[in-house]
């Protein structure tokens, strides 16, 4: 299941909706991103205010499904969700709830893995920053590129 | 066609998407790159190190090779950071 | 943070109380155990009734506390939590959870694959089944001591 | 000494822990293995195939080797099935 939404959302209601009558399933592996602030320790200036969260909806739907049934025929799953938030998110805010169910703990483990490295890099999403020193769009880091790599997942992307 | 520019590359060129036909000398993304580039300012900046930009045509990733045609959505951005 | 209990437990709760106020943490991995029920499928003698689990008291803390420790001395974690339950439970009932915080999206997802092969195959709880069949104690399995292998954590166990 | 024993161990025993004094010719945990089953049927029963049991002297794991003092908190059982 996908949902992309700008509400927050509560980790044990969604899982308890993902699993509820299946007992086939033997655990559930999730990740939950928060909104970080690493860069305010040295300088106040530098604290982050918010982030915002910009997304193309329409094809941040339909790019979310594709990997989840992607991951869903790679791996013995009998549930997943992704949960992806946009807009304003202050510091320790939930940004994004990755889950895989499966009766196969590393099976749960590798997809939840394999669907959290995706998002980083191929999810239609763009953050913008707020700090004392005002707005910065985050760029793309090189170190999430190649841990989607390992995965091999075909896309169409641009030669870059 | 629908044209749509994200994050930095919307601010830049200082609308989110506009709508118009396909001019009569773009075949490709690449050429719908160099035509947008001559409409002005905003465009030549936001496009200026056109190899950082991404483009989708009817929400799926496409190269900037790739054939266009008068009904699609076409969709520029830098690169996406999800997550 | 380590919590050995008969009652069961909130995600969203202990989640919560793991990374309040530490703005340092990016995400959080988790895996939930849930008590399976797949034997059924076939036969209605066979559907599992319930699990008890039987532990032993002061050990399990003991080794527990000690692989958390070992998880935050090869991962950079922020927090770390194993809640894990005993008693009797009911399939679809949770057992355990083991969630780690971190910077770094793959640390915590590490740690947490490594705490939950360690968990299977070193901490002293023992899984006794009911099914219309009767009672069977659970055996160990050998894909679990091969997947806690992998981590080669240096154990003092008795040669087998 | 304490021993405690745990999951089918405990069952067929029939006790879940015991006190006694270390008996003189016990050195190791092999030993006490020996000695318990001449205890009883039931601890014969439950140690009938030694190789699957584990010991643990103190909370720790400990091979059948390892040397006991009448302080010990001595523990066997099956092996586990956590998680």
């Amino acid at each position: 299941m996908i949902k992309v939404q700008q509400e927050n959302f509560d980790v044990s209601a969604e899982l308890a909706a993902l699993t509820s009558g299946n007992h086939a399933i033997g655990g559930i592996a999730s990740y939950v991103g928060l909104v970080r602030d690493l860069v305010g320790a040295d300088s106040p200036d530098d604290a982050l205010r918010a982030m915002t969260l910009e997304h193309y909806p329409g094809m941040t739907e339909k790019k979310l499904a594709a990997i989840e049934t992607e991951a869903q025929s790679r791996w013995p799953l009998e549930a997943s969700l992704i949960v992806h938030r946009y807009g304003r998110l202050e510091p320790g805010e939930q940004i994004v709830l990755v889950a895989c169910a499966s009766a196969h703990r590393q099976a749960a483990l590798d997809a939840c893995n394999f669907l959290m490295d995706w998002l980083k890099t191929e999810a239609p999403f763009w953050k913008l920053e707020e700090t004392g020193a005002g707005e910065a769009w985050v760029d793309s880091r090189a170190s999430d590129d190649a841990a989607a790599a390992r995965w091999k997942v075909k896309t169409d992307r641009a030669a870059e | 066609m629908k044209v749509l520019y994200f994050a930095w590359l919307r601010q830049r060129i200082g609308v989110a998407n506009e709508e118009f036909d396909l001019p009569g000398d773009v075949d490709t993304v690449d050429d719908l790159v160099t035509w947008l580039i001559a409409k002005g300012p905003g465009y030549a900046k936001g496009f200026a190190e056109p190899q950082v930009i991404r483009a989708a045509v009817n929400f799926e990733y496409v190269p900037f090779d790739h054939r266009l045609s008068n009904t699609d959505e076409v969709a520029f951005f830098p690169p996406v950071t999800g997550g």
